[in-house]
């Protein structure tokens, strides 16, 4: 047992620090949100050139074969910084689903250009009403001709305005709820009778509401074998779970370390906050949060890379494994949704009304942190998911 | 020992609401449903006028100044009314704050000029204590007075100023000696804020909102006739006038309409097939806050209505503000958390059968992270309890 | 609306006050502990002369007529001294049972004698199964010649020891959770057949377990009319349960007063325990939940007293205000129940080490508090059961 | 980054499992697992009996003086598996404590005397620190120590003592200079209990049980041969005990055996016509539990396998105490909260079918309220991160 990164491991990390501390200080941020995508187009190639788009994908589709721990030093560092872009949206996210669920043929088209900084894609999974749970898809693609007939509705699909494809996901058999007869298309945003919402969302970034009326999409549109998306998209939203986990650790981990400068430096009656022993004891709380935190992003992240290599290696059944994964997902999304929460709250307050004014970044770490709350699942969802999975492992126990 | 309101009291009460129920506009009243604190200029105003045509602009004002002769219980009772039917706060720094410390402190010219136009509604103030340096720690203020002939000369800054950019005037606190202890050598000052010299300089919140400001004073001249108390013994004034609030810290009413909303939401937002009503763990958060306020509630009542009446309420009043605040806080929150992914979106996405609009709900969530903080945050209100009620 | 105490109040306050800080002063606590049943014979007899037996009861039974406020100040007194005795059992819990379900002639001939202190009774309803749900009963009581024949077991049957009477909720008809079908029946504990086990409980107190194995009981055992009972076990137990609370209360205020003057004598590092900042905050949280929790216990109470009078009206349907009243029990013992063992724990924690001697109230406090949770249902059982009123109505309301 | 363990690693841990398997007397598994902390001497003898003739007695001392050689993984997995499987905690004040310090700080003379009856478990040892007045602020204990020749005379008491009433020896600081700071002129001192003038007298806990004791010593005379360290420099000899404990701090492994009885406890309780596993919001209760749990876990493991390894580890290991105290409080706390009604019993009142002993669930709920007290107040660890870790 070791959790020490491998020298690699660390200078990935550091060229990422620097860069973000370079080109993406805080300080710009107002001006950088102006951008009508949130974010400028030169950050895209930037992040192509840094290896990042690249970087889960196998070496075969000119990725670098990285693991979910890489995947997670990159997020920890977005979160320090606030960094809005769509990379969770295309690469792990799309891109993943591409690799998870995608023919050969379309691996090769798609994932080369992803890295390659060529292609921005966005997800559509979430709809009006299904709550945080993946397999309840009311949106329809019903077979017709050499095609599909789509019809439904997709709410908050990141970066869609940005984006060259977006991927939908649709029933294409089954009841509302079936895990079964989940299938996924590709669509181009720009294509006639798609009708899109675009809007800005409170941590910076874009999303859009997205409706299909009597859409007809050609069978080539079908992004691997339909039917059988749900385990594909299960098994992506968990991962991009942890790495929103890591992406608020890294935004846990910026709040305590400038609430600490902050006590260090601020006065109020002729002390240093920092003397004051309620706030030292209450900042402890927030380091031992971060720390626990921590802890279980990194037990998430090394289960993912150890399911990874135990599928692959794939003798015997991996459907329990795969259940003890997304509880230790579950186990993170949970408690680091919920310390983050509280040490935003707590970052705010020990900033008096310094920490409400924008020109902070404690405000915005906060807003960041409840939409990643608002993602894949909050607090409260996870903790049911945890919870249901155990009850079941205590009944299963002789 | 009774807790309920007698047939007298809940007749007044009825009068109240439907005095607002006819009176109150359709958009002022979307507004504060929306948990606005700060509404713009001209609604604060359209709203006082209805009350000062009715008698209620400045109920709690001695009647000879044109308050409303009330008991406690019909303050109470009318505070309440006003709240759970979205109606507007009272506008808090000239009629609950300014008025009553001229009627105490201020000398009869200064009355007749300016009580007039606050009973109206006319004239809107808003309030300088605190500075940059000078937060929790008020009495470090250095804003300076200093004093030439029949005028002070006035530089420095205020901050967190609310609504310094629709006020007509501030009050506040100066610094007109540093020599003593950090109490002394204030003085408490009134400013035409279209004096020469001052600036407004808008702070934005972290949600986007413009509540609060900044305010220069580059050598602005203040007549003595506007210094209210002597001079250095503003801090008494200061004094005086924080202690003036006995109702409404905890935001009781505001709480529930809040509340409400959130209850009406469970049973809108659609979750697979059903709504978040059948969500036993979100619903046991909004049983858990609804036990919270009617605790909070009952124990406003108690202070307010124990022995000794509202007037013995002491420094107790400070666990009001902290636990309303909390509780409006969480059931704020607990409304953000309820919208799922609607929750990003900066403009309204609900669907057309929802009455509720998920931007200004996240916007409400955010902007009361500040509730913790003004006013004397929790944390100095926590050392108040210590000192004055626990004897620490 | 007004909360001041009537002068007869103040007075009657004060003279159990001043009864129990004379008698049952907590130096004595081990010795008299050492009773068999708790507590020494005389003190019953004491408590008979100061009214308190009498108090809850109607004045056409040698009762004084007191109202749900009289038993809060009784019972907060209780708490504040950690009085030991069948008070609840006998009067609040057995003796209002008798009042709401006997018939006539059993109010008549029971009631004074509980008043007079001549009889001692305790209330078997709790069952191994049952939870905190009163209507789960499964001790069945079957119709036989001129009696019915008892099986069953009973658990947790407070101050059965010292019983001269024991009340046996039993089914008479329905399934085990049915509302529907309970009866009442007065057992002599000294009878044959009846199995007893008598134990101690941690607050100092005794309970006992209770098998009855076909077991015989005349008709004349029968309290009430048959089939009848849990409307009014349910009302009792709601009416017992904010009796708990204020003596929850009681407790409360007597631990955060113990604590501040802890503070304030005991140094270390050279200053008083109470000038260190995050001491003296945490001692105002507590603080504030002795307030809180406290106006939680009024509002239950007041509802019962304002319910009894709408009942003796007796004018229109007053199931509606009934499921009001259980809503305030629920509030009041879930959060005061809450609140008291964050309480206890703290004023254990504020003592550091003497806070877990037994010489000092403390700990015995938080054990009080413990075994109140455990009576009549803790608060997770009364969020549950508030939750799903509150739900009901919000489905209701238009 | 890896975070599982080689299969040498887990070789080892299946050694030490089936070691203990095969080892364990029933008598002592019952006790532990009904979470006893204190064991009689008896108890505590025959087990480390067993582990000293494995050659595990004292396995962290240096080989050279019959310690096991392990590594810091090895010495993880031997502590989880001992926990684990209700074996009793090692030994603490003889085998963790004062034997290190002895080989650090004693005397050739001293070391041949104490280690051999430590490393066989014949000599019991119990520490005395805390006096009536130093609790937390250790450092102002007064218990006196004169020099008279070549012998200290001690007069006062200390407090608080564990296992003083079994243990053969104490060790301590004394008072033997009073002029200087409170830390200087504190002298590190083993005594023999059996010396005239000591005296034990029992404390007992609120639950009932006796642990500690006040410890008396009325001129109890001490040579000086049993000194560790110079005259008034035991202070720094005692930062150095205190400073020995990296492993078993956050007690991850007896909290992960205590859940697994919630767990099975949730199953067996009947609740109707279910167990209490379908009380969902029971269950939401634990599962948290198990959630703060393995998040412990993994730090301790973070701490101890991380760069730098168990040796960089500093004041972030008050962290380990505070969250595991807090959770190992939260897991019994649950435990009695399971059992209804029959949370009251001080006795076994469960029916045959169950293998839980409610009484005793209820005293470990009880007197593990001591953990967040003892071994360093979790509010002295806070301020300990606060200043060592954060800089405040």
């Amino acid at each position: 047992m070791n959790f020490t990164f491998s020298e690699e491991q660390n200078l990935f990390r550091d060229s990422i620090r620097r860069y973000l501390e370079e080109t993406y200080p805080f300080e710009n941020r107002a001006k950088t949100l102006e951008h009508p995508n949130g974010y400028p187009e030169e950050l895209w190639q930037s992040l192509a050139e840094l290896g990042w788009l690249a970087l889960p994908f196998a070496e075969e589709y000119d990725g670098l074969g990285g693991s979910a721990v890489d995947s997670m030093i990159v997020m920890e560092e977005i979160g320090r910084v606030l960094l809005v872009s769509p990379f969770l949206s295309t690469v792990l996210l799309s891109g993943q689903l591409i690799a998870a669920a995608g023919s050969e043929s379309q691996k090769r088209d798609l994932i080369p250009q992803i890295g390659a900084g060529q292609l921005k894609l966005a997800l559509a999974f979430a709809e009006a009403n299904s709550g945080y749970d993946l397999a309840h898809v009311s949106t329809s693609a019903v077979k017709e001709g050499n095609g599909y007939r789509l019809n439904g509705a997709k709410c908050a699909v990141f970066n869609a305005q940005s984006a060259d494809i977006i991927i939908v996901v649709a029933r294409t058999s089954g009841a509302v709820d079936d895990q079964e007869g989940l299938s996924l298309f590709r669509l181009d945003p720009t294509m006639d009778g798609l009708e899109i919402k675009n809007y800005r969302t409170h941590d910076g970034g874009t999303a859009s509401d997205i409706v299909f009326e009597d859409l007809f999409i050609p069978d080539k549109a079908l992004l691997g074998d339909v039917g059988t998306a749900y385990p594909h998209l299960q098994k992506v939203i968990d991962q991009a779970s942890v790495a929103l986990c890591a992406e608020a650790s890294g935004a846990m981990w910026a709040i305590s370390e400038q609430s600490g400068v902050y006590f260090k430096t601020r006065e109020q009656f002729g002390q240093n906050l920092g003397s004051f022993q309620a706030l030292q004891h209450r900042l402890v709380e927030v380091y031992m949060k971060c720390q626990l935190s921590q802890s279980l992003v990194y037990d998430a992240v090394c289960a993912l890379d150890d399911f990874d290599v135990l599928e692959q290696s794939a003798d015997g059944d991996t459907t329990n494994i795969a259940q003890k994964v997304s509880q230790k997902v579950s186990a993170a999304k949970y408690q680091v949704g919920l310390d983050a929460r509280s040490v935003g709250q707590e970052g705010i307050q020990f900033h008096g009304g310094m920490g409400m004014m924008t020109e902070l970044p404690i405000g915005h770490y906060y807003k960041r942190i409840t939409m990643i709350n608002a993602t894949f699942g909050d607090p409260r969802y996870h903790l049911k998911r945890y919870r249901d999975t155990m009850c079941q492992s205590i009944i299963s126990a002789t | 020992m009774d807790m309920k309101f007698d047939a007298q009291a809940e007749g007044f009460r009825a009068e109240v609401r439907s005095f607002v129920e006819s009176n109150l506009p359709d958009d002022i009243r979307a507004k504060v449903s929306e948990e606005e604190m700060i509404l713009p200029r001209d609604m604060m105003q359209r709203w006082h006028h209805e009350l000062f045509k009715q008698g209620w602009g400045c109920p709690s004002w001695p009647v000879e100044h044109g308050g409303a002769g009330w008991s406690d219980e019909e303050h109470y009772l009318f505070e309440r009314e006003i709240a759970l039917a979205d109606a507007p706060r009272p506008i808090p720094y000239g009629v609950v704050m300014l008025a009553p410390c001229l009627m105490e402190y201020g000398s009869k010219a200064q009355q007749e000029k300016f009580l007039p136009g606050i009973l109206t509604g006319d004239q809107l103030w808003c309030q300088g204590f605190s500075e940059p340096n000078a937060g929790s720690d008020l009495a470090s203020l250095k804003c300076r007075a200093e004093r030439d002939g029949d005028h002070y000369v006035i530089n420095g800054s205020k901050t967190w100023t609310s609504d310094a950019h629709v006020a007509d005037w501030m009050f506040g606190l100066f610094r007109t000696d540093s020599s003593g202890r950090k109490q002394q050598g204030i003085t408490f000052l009134m400013i035409d804020m279209k004096s020469e010299g001052v600036t407004i300089s808008p702070l934005e919140n972290f949600e986007g909102t413009h509540e609060v400001n900044q305010v220069f004073f580059d050598n602005v001249r203040v007549s003595v006739d506007n210094r209210v108390g002597a001079e250095n013994e503003g801090w008494g004034v200061a004094k005086y006038l924080l202690g003036l609030e006995r109702f409404g810290t905890a935001e009781v009413g505001r709480s529930l309409a809040s509340l409400g909303r959130l209850k009406t939401l469970a049973k809108t937002v659609k979750v697979g097939s059903g709504t978040l009503l059948n969500d036993s763990d979100f619903m046991n958060e909004v049983a858990r806050a609804e036990i919270a306020l009617r605790a909070l509630e009952v124990t406003e009542q108690r202070f307010l209505f124990g022995p000794g009446g509202s007037e013995s309420m002491g420094a107790e009043a400070s666990m009001l503000k902290v636990r309303g605040t909390e509780i409006q806080q969480d059931i704020l929150e607990l409304a953000h958390q309820a919208l799922g992914y609607h929750a990003h979106a900066m403009i309204d996405v609900a669907s057309p059968e929802n009455d509720h609009n998920p931007a200004a709900i996240a916007k409400a969530h955010y902007n009361f992270r500040k509730t913790s903080i003004y006013a004397g945050s929790n944390e100095i209100q926590k050392t108040i309890i210590a000192k004055a009620v626990l004897g620490l």
